[in-house]
Order: C-alpha cells, then structure tokens, then sequence
C-alpha cells in the first residue's frame, strides 16, 4: 500500500517563532537572503504568515499560519504544467518533487501554484566564508535561475531509507522520518505522518471537524491540514474578500 | 553603393538617407542588448520579476507581439488555402512581420527562462500535457517555416537572382509555398490556441482559469480567434506606416479594404465567443471553485473597466467600425478602428498575464502590483529595434510589395476574359 | 563534380574531427596519486573489496579508504615494488591524504546508497563497478572538464535502465537529492 | 523526444503530440528537398537563358505580358501564355492562319524612327534581317538605339556562341543603365559588327516557323505605339516632366533629354529585363 | 583556384559533416551539466554523520541540544526529547546556533595587551575596577567573584532581577497574569512554558497583540503606559471579571517585577511560596567562599569605578548604558568582552573579541522557570578561533587566581554534595548523583547531561522587593536574542518574510501615515536611531512595536515616551 504523507498543523499552538523556518533554511541548504532580496524574492519553502480577522483594535485578533507546499495531490497544478517535467509525484509518497537539475526556470509551475509555495533562484546562492562548512550532505544546493520547494524533507527520507537498509530492514521506520518543521516546532503543531495509514495522528486529526486545507474548492486535494478551533481563523481557508485580505502585511 | 541590389524601377532613398534612418534603431538595439547581456550574466534578479510575478512585461508583450505577427499565417492561409489573391500584394510583408515578431519573442523567451542552457529539456524530455510544450515545439517550428517562406523573397533580391541556382530555387520554392503556408497555419493555429490554453489551464488560477472545449480551455479558441483577427489589422496599419514613412503608393485601394473587412469579420466572432465565454467564466466556472466573479474586479485599479474596455471598447467598436463598408473606406476610421483593435487584444494578452498573478488567491494574500526593470523594458526594446532594422532592410532590398512597381504610374488596366473581337483588320 | 568533391572533402575532415580527435581533446586525463594495484591486494593480500571499502556506523558508504585504513598495513613496506616504496614515503610518513580521484563520484544532486543496493538488494561490486577489482593497475582518470563529471560515472540511463527492469522506478527523488 | 529517451511513454498524448511533430518536420523538409530537386532538373533540363526568361517573364507588370493580338486590336485583353514565343502557340498559328499579316508597301518612317519593313522585330526591340546567304543579321531597332543613343559599353558574344530566342544576346551599358538585350533567334554567332548591325547568325532554321514569333509587317506600327505608350509611362513613372505623347518624336538620344534620371529603370522597361 | 563558391561547399559539407558526428550534441549536454555545477556552488562536505549533545548559551534557558555533524562539523541542531526543562524544544535562535563562528560581523580581533595595560595603569592608580556580568550565576561569574575579591576595591556587578535567585514554577499555577511579559514569546524555558500552558490560564495585558497575547486566554488591551494603572486597579478590586479570573488559583503574576503592583498582586493572590519559590543553586567549591559579593549595577556609587571589564559573551538582561555610564568616573577604562560590536562595544574603549557559541566551554545556571538548581555545560563543539580569548581567565590572570579548572572543580562540588539527577541525553536516562563519580560525572557532563538539583526541602517563602519603578514606556520591544549574534539564517524571518521585527525595524499602524519601508527616526529623550517603518494595522495608532537591539534598549531603557521621527 503506497503512503500519503501528509501534515495537520494546529493553528491555535502556532506562536509565530519561526523556529519551522529556520530550520527548514538549515536542513535544505537555504541560502540566507541576497542583499537585494525582499519577502517577495526570498526562498522559505514554509513561511508564516500573520493573519487577522479584519476587525480594527482592539477587536482585532491574529493567528499564524505557516504556509508549504501543499503536496496537491489531485491534477497538481505545478506538475501539470512543467514543460519537461522537472516536477513530479511520486506514487510512493505522494511527495510533489522539484528536480532543480531538470528545471529550465520557465517559472510556469509558479504562476500556476495557488498557495505561492514556491520560490525562484533569483541570485547565486551565497553562504557567508566558512558557512558552507554546515551544509547538510544530505541535499543539494540548486544553483541560480531554478525554481525549488519544499519537498517534505526528502534528504531525510533518503537517510532514513538508507538506516532502514543498513540495518536489514525492507522499509523505514515512520519514526526515523520527520521533516525538520516538524522536528523543529517547539509547540509541537505540526505533526507529520502517513494519512493513509489510519492508526497515524495525522489521518486521525486531518478528520477532526476542525480541520479544514486551504482553497479546497480547487479541487487540488492538498495534503497540508490546518487545525483551529476559533471560527475565524477557519475562514484563511476560503477565497479572499477584498478588504480583508489586502491589510494583511506581516508575515 | 547599395544600387544594383535595389530592384529595378523602383525608388529608394540614398544609402546616406537609409543610414541616417537606421542609426537610431541601432542605438536603440545596441542599448537593448546591452540590458539583455546583464539578464543572461547576472540572472534574472535583474529584473522586477519576483516570486509572485513569476511573468511580468515579457510574457505579456511575447502574447501580443505573436498576436499581431499572426496576419503572417492568417493572411498565407487566406491566400495560399482560400486563395484570394488580392492579399497577394502584401503577403510578402506579412511574411516578414511574421518572422520578426516570431524571431523577437523567442529571443526575450530565452532570456526569460533562468536557465537558458537547458531550454533544449523541453524538446528531449518533453511534458506533453503541458501546454508550455505546445507553445515551445510549434513556435520553434513555425519560425522554421517562417524563415523557409522568407527565403524566396531573400532571393529574388535583384543580385542574388543572378545567381542561376538562387533565381530557379527561388522559382521552385515559390510553386511549392502553398505547402508551407498550409503547415504554419497549421502550426500557429495551435501556437496561438495554447498561449491562450496556457492561463486557461490553470486550475489554481481561478481568474485564469476557463472549462474546456474538447482537449482545450476555452482561451485556446479565443487566442485563436482574436489572433487571426488582429492579424490584418496590423498588416493594415504598419503597411500605412511604410506608406507614409517612404512616401509611396504600396498597395492597390482595394487591398486596405479586404483587410479590413477580414479583420472586421474576425473580431466580431471573437467579440460574440468572449462575451459567452466570460457570462460562462463569471456564473459557473468561477464560483464553482469558490470564487466570486465579482471580487476579481473590486481591486484597484482592475475595476470592471477593464472588462469594458477590453471587450466593448477595444473589441465591439473597432468591429462594427471595420465592418460597416461605410466607415471602412475611410482611411482615418479604418486605420483607428485597426489600431483599437490591436490595442484590444494587447489588453487582453494583459489581463490573462498580468492581472491573473497579481489578483490574490489565498484569503490572506495581497494584492501585488509590478513594474518593470529598465532591464525588462530595454530587452524588449532590443525586439522593437531588431523588428525596425529587418524590416527596413527587407523593405529597401527586397520586394515586399509586388504592386509598387506597378503603381509609380496610375493603376494600369484590369485584365478581363480573353475574347476574341475581329479577325478582321483596320 | 568538382562541388561534389569539396563537398565531401568538407564532410569527410568534420567527420574525422568529429569522431577522433574530439573525444581526444574532450576530456583532461590526469593519473591517480599512487600506481595502486587492486589485484595484488585481492590476490597476494587476498582481501575482499569490503575489507578496504567499507560501510560506516551511520550506515553510509566510505568509499575510498583513508590514508589511516593504508598505513595500517603499509606502515612499514610489505613488498618490494617501487610503487610501495613511493606510497610509504609520500604520503604515509609525512601523514599526507592521498588525493585519489574517483572514477564513480556521483554528480551532487544524485543520493547514490550503497546500503540499499549492497545490502538490501544484495548486488555485486562488479555489477556497477565493472573489473576494476581485479585489474593490475588503475586506468587513468579521465574527466570531461566543461561538465566536471568522471568519464567512467554511471550515467543516469544506466540506473534508470535497471531500476526500471526492477519495477523501482517511481519519481526523480527516488535517486536525486 | 525519442522512444528511448528518459520519461517517454507509449501513450496517446506522446503518440499524438510527437507523431504530429515528426510529420510536420517530414512535410517542411520534404517540401524544401523537393524544390531543391526540382531546380536542380530545371537547370538540367533547359539553359539557364531560358529559365531567367521565363522568371523574368513573370516578373513583367501585366500590361507588358500582352499578347501581340492585343496590340493589333484582335483581342481586347490576352496575357501571353508562352513568353513571348509564338512557335507554339495555337491561338496566334489559328489567328495567321485566317490571314498571314501583309507587308503594305516598305514603310520606312514610323513617328520620325526607321522601322523599314524588311526585316522582323523582335518586342525586345532587336530585328532580324534575312541576308541573301542565308545567315540573318540581328541589330537594334531605332527606339533601342535612341534610347541607349551612344552606348557606353557593348558586349557581344564571340563569334561560336550559340544564341536561342529571349535568352540574352548581348549587353548594353548607358549611363548607370546596365540591360541585357534578348536574342530574337535560335542561331550560331558566325560574325560581330558595329555599324548597322550587331551581330550576324547562322540560324538553326530558316522556315517560316522560325520566324513566327517575331513581329512584322502591320503588327509594327501598333507594337511601336504602344512601345512609346510605354516608354511614356516610364519616363513619368521616373518623374519626367516633358512628354512623348503630344506627338512629339523621340530625339536621338533620349537619354541625354533626361541626364538626371534613372535611365537603368526606363531601359529595363523597355528591354522587358524587371 | 578556389573561388568563395568552392568555400561554400566546403563549409557546406563541413556542417553536415560535424552534425553527424557526436560534437555539437556533446557541446550542448556539456553545457546543460555545467549549469548543474556552475562555479560558485558549494560542495557540502561527506562524512561519517554523528550526534553530539550539549546545551544552549544564546540565552540565560539553556536549552538541551542535539546536534547533527558530519564528522566535528555541527550541520543541524534539534531539541533533545524528553529533557525534564527544556523537553525537547529549541527556539529559531538555538536551531541555528551553529553558524554564529561564521556570521559576518562578528568581532574578529581585539587589541587585548593595550587594553590589559590600560587595566593595569587604572588599577595601579587606585581606582575601583568592577566587572560587570550580564549573566550571573555562571561559574565564570564566580571566577569574576573571586577575582575581584582578590582585588583592592574590587566589585562584582549584575543586572537587578526582582525575584533575585528565586524562581517561578509554572507548572504550579492555573492562572497566570502578564503584564506585558512575552511569556510564550521567548521568556524563560521555551519548551517548560510550553509543557506548562496547558495547565494555566493566561491573562495578558498589552498595549500591543504581541505573540504572547495573540496567544492568551484573555488579552486586555491597553493604552500605552497604562498598564500599571490597570495593575493597581486590579489590585484595589477593580476589574471584577479579571478577578474573578484570579479566584482560580494558584495565581502567579508577571510583570516588569519592580512595579509595587506586582509585587503586592503577588502578595494578595498567594503567588509566593507556591508559584514563586526560592531557589538553591548549584554547589560552589568552598573555596571559593570568599568572593565579591553580588552588587545590582544600581547600588554601585555614582561615578566611582575607574576600570570597568563587560563580559556580555552571555547574554543576559540587558542594561541601558546611559544608567551604567553614570556610576563610571570620568577617565573610565571600559573593556568589553565581545563576539559583537553592536553590544556595550560600542561605549568601550577596548572591545576584545570571544569565543561564540558552540566554539566556548560555559556553563548556563538555572533559568528564572526551573525551581530547582541546575548545572549543564555547553561544550565546545568547534575550536575557538585563535584570535580569540576567555574572559574568565583573562581576568583571572588579571588577579593572579587560578580559574584553569573551575568548571571541573564545580562539578566535582555538585558530585561531593550528593545532591538530585543527572539527566544524560544520550539515552534520555536519569541517574542519581549519589550513583556516580566525579570523573563520570564530568564526562557526561562534556557528553552531554544535565544536574538537576532536588528541590529545597526547607525551602523559605521568597521575599520580593519593590524597587523605584521604571516609567512605562509605549514601545513594545520584541525580544530578540540580547545583545548577541544573530544567524544570517534569520533572513528569512526578517528580509525574506516578516514573521519576525529586525533590529532597526519597526512596526506601525498604517494610520499613523507613514509608509512601508520608509526611513524613519526613532526618538526619545534619551536619542533617536534611524528606522526601517513595517507597517502592520495590528498596532494600535500611539504604540511602536520594534525589536530590542542593545541600541534600542539603550533608547528606549527608562524612557518615558518615544516617537518616530521622519529624516
């Protein structure tokens, strides 16, 4: 039986920290930013974002919502698109890969993604004098004009692949595969897990009425559940409204 | 001197006067490379593009300018397939229209992708479900046969006739052009259908994104439509501006008018499809998925305006204008109506670019605005300058208009049915 | 006639260039450190490739041994062979890692485990890596300079070709990184 | 792009969409190798006199594609479908037939220009005389020699060469004028001459049909009209003020009237070289 | 004779030639392969992959680490799971911890004999030397204890802190008041704050919806300043609602602690002895016995100190130097011991540079949320770089006192006392102290392990004291990481996305009209700084949000009201 991983991420424990950020940068070898970068031409395969319910203060009330690719597993758009198919879906995992080898850096898949969840090479990549000593082995740095995601921490699912043989064993642990968000969030609300597996946290929370995944109605079959209990919140999930939507600056 | 490569009997400015014509254009190409030369080295963080804007001016003005260099196929097929041979007097032009818009966009193209190197992928590993694909492979293709249909007109430049094996292929080539013309119409039919497929395929681009006709979205067919609809128009107004700009008679009275009913014919069929397309788009495809038509339009400045202005204005106007014999033979109505409608579906190759990435998809998005880079705007300057040049040079060595020779002196007498009068004598 | 003839001069000396003397100027041969000779370790020393490359704690693959794994035989010379001698003296005495190229280096963006093939699909040494194991000496490395890649590294046909046959060939990440 | 290739499928959308790919790419190439073929036989079939002709031909506006039966009135219009070469014609052979056209009396003064009716004109404004010893003598009629006046370079052919009708017998250089004058005849160049004529030839044949094409007898008063029609034509096209057509006659040297204008166009004209 | 038509063919016949040959084709894929390693590129480094453990210096919570290295080499750092504090949660600052040795601006050289010398030459001319210690309780700080009770006049300064060495159990509360305090925001042990939510309403009163209030069960909003209003009010039976809220006890009670209000609510709602306690810290070596005693920077006489030496290389609270400048005399030597020029450095004469984490071999004392003592190394995972010195010992040269072992002998103390766990992270085992020996002891410690003291049986109800209050300001500071380095990593919380204020950013309602990215002043009476302006509706017009960069506290630090200046 192939598994689906997939993510529920609780909004409601979601401080903001950024910490998932940060260590995502760490563990794919995110260059930090060129001088010229700004929050548009920046790589974070997860970014958060501060959202808000609109009202003015002090009725105002925000919530932070980190923000990957949503592993789209129905028609994905980006993997539709690609021109020579440097994006696929591995029948496996369900994980949209981004081959920065095959990529051209049409930017297509970009225009076509609806969650932003991806990012282009704007620069060289550039690591302060002696920092490239802390490059993961694990994951190769993509070189300037390509387009890259987040691709639930594949280096680790490599690794945790190669243990598994090492040991003898037929197929990894679940346990020895967390993306680093997931490893990383000191509140513990991201959780990761294989949604076809229903015994997993995940298959059980991503059935919560609770749940819900952004921009559902697409019809993209994103494998990001977000979790909030506050009513609100649960409206990031639809279309924008004007009005509401544009204010929102941070994050 | 530049003389014995003019075609006999006809008039050309001195070579003087055609350098003193060209230095700006040069200049202009010059300065355009230079800003292209920065894209390729530096990467394209020379340019306003960014993550959310992942197509900015280049794209949107690739769509248009493939738009207006579409008379060069739909002209051929009107002429070769439908055989009307009128248009015969400015299929030569079209021809190179064609080849220069096709030549310019693929050179931006190239240097939009971050990675030229490897744009070749498209061809070995192709996706052929991407609609990338089909724009890539029948453009390359399209600019071959370009180039091929070009060929004949390069050698029957007065010097290179003189060579026997030039003058005979020349000959045979030109009996064989109908082949060619068939396969471009052929090819930029599809080109042109999924440039417009390439927006209306994207499902997580409810703005963009349209039901589809058999294999299709349905901007494949509009692209189509508008494409062949434009395309005489702008045959129309650049073969005026060769008018003007040489101070010669060109084209036969009757060939304007032709065009423009074409054009006419065209764009009203395409006003009707885009009409019906977007009452389906607003009422069923986008609220399906979630989206309101009409929040798509409370962003400023993209007011409803632009709907208007695109299909009212810019689309029903110039086609009732180019439509009514009336106002078509006037040269000021149909030259303005010709111009509107270029301006039509440049507004619209806009909106589907730009106006898609900049409107907001996730509730918490903003909405962006762009500018271009001086680098973007003098890339694209590069292709206007280049298009100037080899145009100016076809015009001057080459005929692109096989009337003029005819018409430095009044029209000469229309040929009828031979009939036979007398046997007798005077 | 005459055409014909230049022509097919023309033709002819692209040809040649094209077929021999490009490969010849393609690719920037440089020999190893060290005139190393598999097959007197595997016959003499009688040792099995897994003795000198081996897998590490964390599961991953050594490759070529370091100087230390060497120098724990060749501390003092075993044999007569100058290329011994020449071993001792350049690098085991002054503790200098000998910089071997590898034949088989993998470009960066491939995850290349020995353990999954070695020891999950219980594959032999020779089936990638050819005779090498067994040859007296080692073959020049030859490297294609413009793209940097080992001339002998198995080309990404190759592991398609098989995986394919072995029905695990699902996705580009399956072996890219 | 190739079956082998890493990704390709045998499936429908890579059958189609490269299958329609392959053909378009067969059908370009075909149609570029197929006229690359075709003009090598061309120029293996016939001379590269004829073929120019038959190109330059073409290029003539449609009003000097005229059929001589259209310059005598017979006809109101008629495109001449043989390039100039009436031997094979069947309307001319149906239209002579009825009545050969009759020499009224040896007319030598047409508008002022000796067009003596002894001889046979070509519309590329060459004759060709009959001599008593069977060879033909060819020259420029007087419009061609008023329009070139004093050449200022003549190139005929030597002696051996072998000349066949509208393939190019000799070259005219006037001012930046630079014209190729059309054979009248299929004939061997036996002899060159400066005065009266130009050129003296053993023609292939001497039968009636070798003659049929050329115009003579009252076929050249109109021809000659219409030549000075066009003539005029040319000279406005070229932005002369003066005109021919108020009867007034073609000086000597035309050319000297206009010094400043592109004499090279008006001769192209008039020696039907586009 | 060849004419230029025989070249045509030639070339003719050339092209085809070439085209069927492997060339051209082998050009082209060259190309697409060397756009895949396009010089500039780095290679990461192959090696074996192990997991080495210690804890976090970055800021006074010492958080436990695991870190991913290949060979020595630190490429990742994680949380150690299960850890009795810090359980398992690291902040963005610690997950990147590993490239501070790397980051751009870090103080590279310092020109430690002139500023030795200058020590000398203020000492030998009678005049009092001081250290100041960013983080007291560090074994270093002992050392600095002992130095300058070694030295004549010499005194040994610390920030104040209300519950002065007591400590806050979160744990024991069920509903917690903050005034204005980032509790979920970096306060304390990240991971413990976390662990304890659960158990503990959360009232936060703010003037901004920081992180914390975003958070809380109740979020009061306030007007700038008005918090300690709020405070009394609460306290004279105001606000019934929020009191209602505090029936629930245990209560505890946050805020800037010198407020009298707080430490009267503390009083009232029974905070003290139950959600304040007092803490024993870790055993000292009884010859250390007679060292300087602790002094608040505040209690030091105006002007009096000739020499005074900075070691911020652990941050800690951070004080505002105008206030420090006051107590220095008017030819004052000041060193700072530093990895960073934008901390005190930029006062001090002589800014010598440190070892940064993970280079340094520190110890982290018991964080304000751990009611029991604590002892944890952080080892030095990477060598220090060579231009770099050890304040302790330069100091402890300084006075001739032997430091070389300190932190052995320290441990070997905790060992002789008996006392709690060593908690190892390797296995995630506990181990009575009792059970082991010194050289054990020591040895897991530098593998990675922590003491954890048993609580104080005879423990006493903390007393806290009320100072003279700093005035209420209306900027909101962020805490970022003190005063230290950064990773360049933290780009993609600031450039790269806006999740987190920069320094020199600050956040402001739209309102107020400025627009985004505009540069602005930021003034007080105590100065302005140039700013970035982050426009963010969620600030209410009146209040500035921005993060606390040392520059910043030094504005902002007891300054009554600050506004934003256009330049």
């Amino acid at each position: 039986m192939n598994a689906r991983y997939g993510m529920t991420i609780d909004i409601d424990r979601c401080n903001g920290c950024g910490a998932c950020m940060v260590a995502c940068a760490v563990e794919n070898n995110i260059p930090p930013a060129h001088a010229g970068a700004n929050d548009r031409k920046g790589l974070t395969w997860i970014r958060v974002y501060k959202v808000d319910n609109g009202k003015e203060y002090p009725e105002r009330r925000s919530a932070f919502v980190p923000v990957l690719c949503q592993q789209c597993g129905n028609e994905t758009p980006c993997a539709h698109v690609c021109p020579q198919q440097a994006v696929d879906v591995d029948p496996k995992t369900g994980v949209v890969g981004q081959m920065p080898e095959r990529c051209l850096g049409c930017r297509y898949c970009m225009a076509a993604c609806p969650y932003h969840a991806r990012y282009f090479n704007w620069w060289d990549p550039a690591w302060p004098k002696g920092m490239e000593k802390t490059l993961n082995p694990s994951v190769a740095p993509r070189m300037r004009g390509v387009v890259e995601k987040c691709n639930f921490c594949h280096g680790r699912w490599h690794e945790a692949r190669e243990r598994a043989a090492a040991n003898g064993l037929a197929a990894s642990e679940p346990v020895d595969y967390v993306p680093a968000c997931v490893e990383a969030c000191p509140a513990g609300a991201i959780r990761f897990g294989n949604l076809n597996d229903s015994t997993s946290e995940v298959a059980h929370k991503s059935k919560e009425p609770d749940s819900f995944r952004l921009l559902e109605k697409l019809g993209t079959d994103p494998k990001i559940y977000y979790h909030s209990k506050r009513d609100w919140v649960k409206t990031i999930a639809e279309a924008p409204r004007p009005g509401a939507g544009k204010e929102n600056v941070r994050g | 001197m530049d003389k014995e490569f003019i075609t006999r009997g006809v008039k050309r400015c001195s070579g003087g006067k055609f350098l003193l014509w060209l230095t700006p254009w040069a200049l202009l190409l010059a300065f355009g490379l230079y800003s292209a030369a920065l894209v390729l080295i530096k990467g394209l963080n020379q340019t306003n593009m960014d993550n959310r804007f992942a197509f900015g001016l280049w794209i949107f003005l690739d769509l248009t300018v493939i738009a207006l260099g579409a008379g060069a196929f739909f002209t051929g097929f009107l002429l070769y397939i439908l055989k009307i041979d009128d248009l015969k007097a400015v299929i030569n032009s079209a021809v190179v229209i064609g080849l220069v818009c096709y030549s310019g966009a693929v050179c931006v193209l190239a240097v939009d992708v971050g990675q030229p190197l490897r744009a070749w992928f498209t061809f070995w590993y192709p996706n052929v479900h991407s609609m990338l694909t089909e724009v890539t492979f029948c453009i390359s293709c399209y600019l071959t046969v370009l180039a091929i249909e070009y060929l004949p007109i390069v050698l029957k430049n007065r010097r290179l006739r003189e060579v026997p094996s030039m003058l005979v292929f020349e000959h045979e080539l030109h009996k064989l052009i109908y082949v060619l013309a068939g396969v471009g119409t052929f090819l930029s039919f599809f080109h042109q259908g999924s440039l417009g497929g390439l927006y209306g395929v994207l499902r997580g681009r409810p703005f963009a994104f349209r039901e589809g006709l058999a294999l299709w979205p349905s901007t494949f067919f509009l692209f189509i439509i508008s494409a062949a609809a434009v395309g005489p128009s702008f045959i129309l107004l650049t073969t005026w501006l060769v008018e003007k700009i040489s101070r010669k008679k060109l084209v036969k009275p009757e060939v304007p008018g032709l065009l423009a009913r074409v054009s006419g014919l065209m764009l009203a069929v395409y006003v009707l499809a885009k009409t019906v397309d977007t009452l389906v788009w607003l009422n069923r495809t986008s609220p399906d998925r979630g989206f309101q038509g009409w929040q798509y339009y409370s962003w400023r400045p993209f007011g409803t305006w632009i709907l208007f202005a695109e299909i009212v204005a810019f689309g029903l106007v110039p086609a009732l204008i180019l439509l009514s014999p009336k106002l078509r033979a006037h040269a000021g109505w149909r030259l303005s109506a010709a111009a509107m409608a270029c301006c039509g579906v440049a507004l619209n190759r806009f909106v589907m670019t730009v106006q898609t990435l900049a409107l907001p998809t996730l509730s918490f998005d903003p909405f962006m605005s762009y500018y271009p880079s001086w680098q973007e705007v003098g890339t694209f300057l590069a292709v206007v300058a280049y298009g100037v040049l080899v145009y100016s040079f076809s015009f001057r060595y080459f005929q692109l208009f096989p009337q003029e020779r005819d018409l430095r002196v009044q029209a000469p007498p229309q040929r009828e049915e031979s009939e036979l009068v007398t046997a007798g004598r005077y | 006639m005459r055409g014909t003839i230049l022509f097919l001069a023309g033709l002819t000396a692209a040809l040649g260039a094209g077929w021999i003397a490009f490969p010849k100027v393609l690719y920037r041969h440089s020999p190893q450190p060290v005139d190393f000779s598999h097959k007197v370790h595997a016959e003499k020393a009688g040792q099995k490739c897994e003795d000198c490359h081996a897998f590490r704690d964390d599961g991953s693959f050594a490759g070529i041994p370091s100087l230390e794994k060497c120098s724990g035989c060749h501390a003092a010379a075993m044999g007569t062979t100058a290329a011994e001698k020449n071993f001792i003296e350049h690098y085991v005495t002054p503790n200098r890692e000998p910089e071997w190229q590898d034949y088989a280096q993998q470009p960066e963006n491939v995850w290349f485990s020995h353990a999954t093939h070695v020891k999950r699909a219980s594959m032999k040494c020779e089936t990638c890596h050819g005779s090498i194991g067994s040859a007296g000496t080692l073959p020049a490395y030859r490297v294609d300079p413009v793209s940097g890649y080992s001339r002998d590294v198995m080309s990404m046909d190759a592991c398609v070709n098989c995986h394919w046959q072995k029905g695990t060939e699902h996705s580009c990440l399956d072996c890219h990184k | 792009m190739l079956p082998w290739n890493y990704g390709f499928e045998w499936n429908t959308g890579h059958v189609v969409f490269l299958g329609a790919f392959y053909t378009v790419l067969v059908i370009v190439a075909t149609t570029v190798g197929n006229a690359m073929w075709r003009s090598r036989r061309a120029l293996r079939q016939h001379t590269i006199d004829e073929l120019r002709w038959s190109s330059d031909f073409h290029e003539l506006s449609a009003a000097d594609r005229a059929c001589r039966h259209v310059i005598t009135g017979e006809f109101r219009s008629r495109e001449c479908p043989n390039a100039f070469d009436c031997r094979k014609c069947e309307t001319h052979a149906r239209l002579i037939a009825n009545q050969a056209p009759p020499f009224t009396g040896d007319e030598e003064e047409i508008f002022g220009m000796a067009f003596p009716l002894d001889r046979f004109y070509h519309r590329g404004h060459t004759w060709v005389r009959r001599e008593p010893d069977g060879t033909v003598t060819i020259g420029l009629d007087e419009l061609g020699r008023r329009l070139i006046g004093a050449p200022d370079a003549l190139q005929l052919p030597a002696p051996g060469t072998h000349l066949s009708v509208n393939g190019a017998a000799f070259r005219l250089k006037k001012r930046d004028a630079d014209v190729r004058v059309l054979s009248p005849l299929d004939g061997e160049v036996i002899e060159t001459g400066t005065g009266e004529w130009l050129l003296r030839l053993r023609p292939d044949r001497l039968d009636e049909q070798a003659f049929r094409h050329l115009l003579c007898g009252s076929e050249v008063r109109p021809w000659l009209m219409r030549e000075l029609e066009r003539l005029q034509l040319a000279l406005t096209a070229e932005g002369a003020t003066a005109s021919l057509a108020d009867g007034g006659i073609p000086v000597t040297d035309i050319a000297a009237g206009y010094p400043k204008m592109n004499w090279d166009a008006v001769c192209g004209e008039m020696f039907l070289e586009p | 004779m060849t004419t230029r038509r025989d070249l045509f063919k030639i070339a003719g016949g050339a092209a085809v030639g070439a085209l069927l040959t492997p060339a051209p084709w082998r050009m082209i894929t060259d190309g697409a392969l060397w756009s895949e390693n396009w010089p500039g590129i780095p290679r990461p480094a192959r090696g074996e992959i192990r997991a080495k453990f210690t804890n976090c210096t970055l800021c006074p919570a010492g958080c436990a680490m695991k870190a991913r290295c290949v060979g020595d080499q630190p490429i990742s750092i994680a949380g150690v799971a299960g850890h009795p504090l810090s359980h398992g949660a690291l902040c963005p600052y610690g997950i990147a911890g590993h490239h501070l040795p790397y980051h751009p601006e870090r103080l590279l050289s310092g020109a430690v004999e002139d500023a030795a010398a200058a020590i000398k030459k203020g000492i030998g001319e009678g005049g009092r030397i001081a250290v100041f210690d960013t983080r007291p309780g560090r074994t270093a700080s002992w050392t600095y204890r002992r130095a300058m009770a070694s030295l004549p006049g010499g005194l040994y300064l610390r920030p104040e802190a209300a519950l002065n060495g007591d400590a806050v159990d979160l744990s024991a509360a069920r509903t917690v008041l903050s005034f204005g305090v980032p509790l979920l925001d970096g306060w304390g042990t990240p991971g413990n704050v976390i662990q304890a939510r659960g158990n503990f309403r959360l009232i936060q009163v703010e003037a901004i919806e920081s992180r914390t209030a975003a958070m809380a069960d109740v979020w009061l909003p306030t007007n700038p300043g008005e918090e300690r209003a709020i405070a009394s009010l609460i306290l004279n039976g105001g606000m019934d609602h929020i009191a209602r809220e505090l029936e629930d006890g245990p209560v505890l009670v946050l805020g800037p602690e010198d407020w009298p209000e707080i430490v009267e609510l503390n009083r009232k709602y029974g905070a003290l002895g139950r959600t304040i306690v007092s803490r024993r810290d870790a055993p000292v070596p009884d010859t250390w016995k007679d060292a300087a005693p602790e002094m608040e920077w505040a209690d030091a006489a105006e002007g009096s100190i000739r020499v005074l030496l900075i070691d911020e290389t652990a941050p800690g609270a951070y004080v505002p130097w105008h206030s420090i400048e006051t107590r220095l005399s008017r030819d004052a030597v000041v060193v700072a011991f530093t990895a960073t020029r934008d901390g005190y450095a930029r006062h001090a004469q002589f800014a010598l540079a440190t070892a940064v984490f993970p280079e340094a071999l520190d110890d982290i004392p018991a964080a304000v949320d751990s009611p029991a003592g604590v002892f944890r190394l952080s080892t030095s995972m990477v060598p220090s770089a060579a231009w770099t010195i050890d304040p302790a010992m330069f100091i402890a040269q300084l006075a001739g006192i032997d430091a070389a072992s300190a932190l052995r002998d320290r441990a070997d103390a905790i060992c002789r006392s008996a006392r709690g766990n060593v908690f190892h992270y390797a296995d995630q085992k506990s181990t009575p102290m009792k059970a082991m020996k010194a050289d054990a002891f020591w040895k897991s410690l530098n593998e990675g392990a922590c003491w954890i003291d048993d609580l104080d049986p005879k423990a006493h109800a903390p007393q806290l004291v009320a100072r003279a209050a700093t005035r209420a300001s209306n900027v909101s500071l962020v805490e970022t990481c003190g005063a230290g380095l950064v990773s360049p990593l933290f780009s993609k919380l600031h450039e790269e996305s806006h999740v987190r204020l920069a320094r020199h950013e600050i956040a402001l309602n739209p309102a107020v009209g400025f627009c985004d990215g505009e540069r602005v002043a930021l003034q007080t009476d105590c100065g302005r700084i140039a700013m970035t302006v982050l426009l963010d509706p969620s600030i209410p017009p009146g209040s500035i949000q921005t993060a606390t960069g040392a520059d910043v506290l030094d504005l902002c630090g007891g300054a009554t009201g600050a506004k934003v200046v256009r330049i």
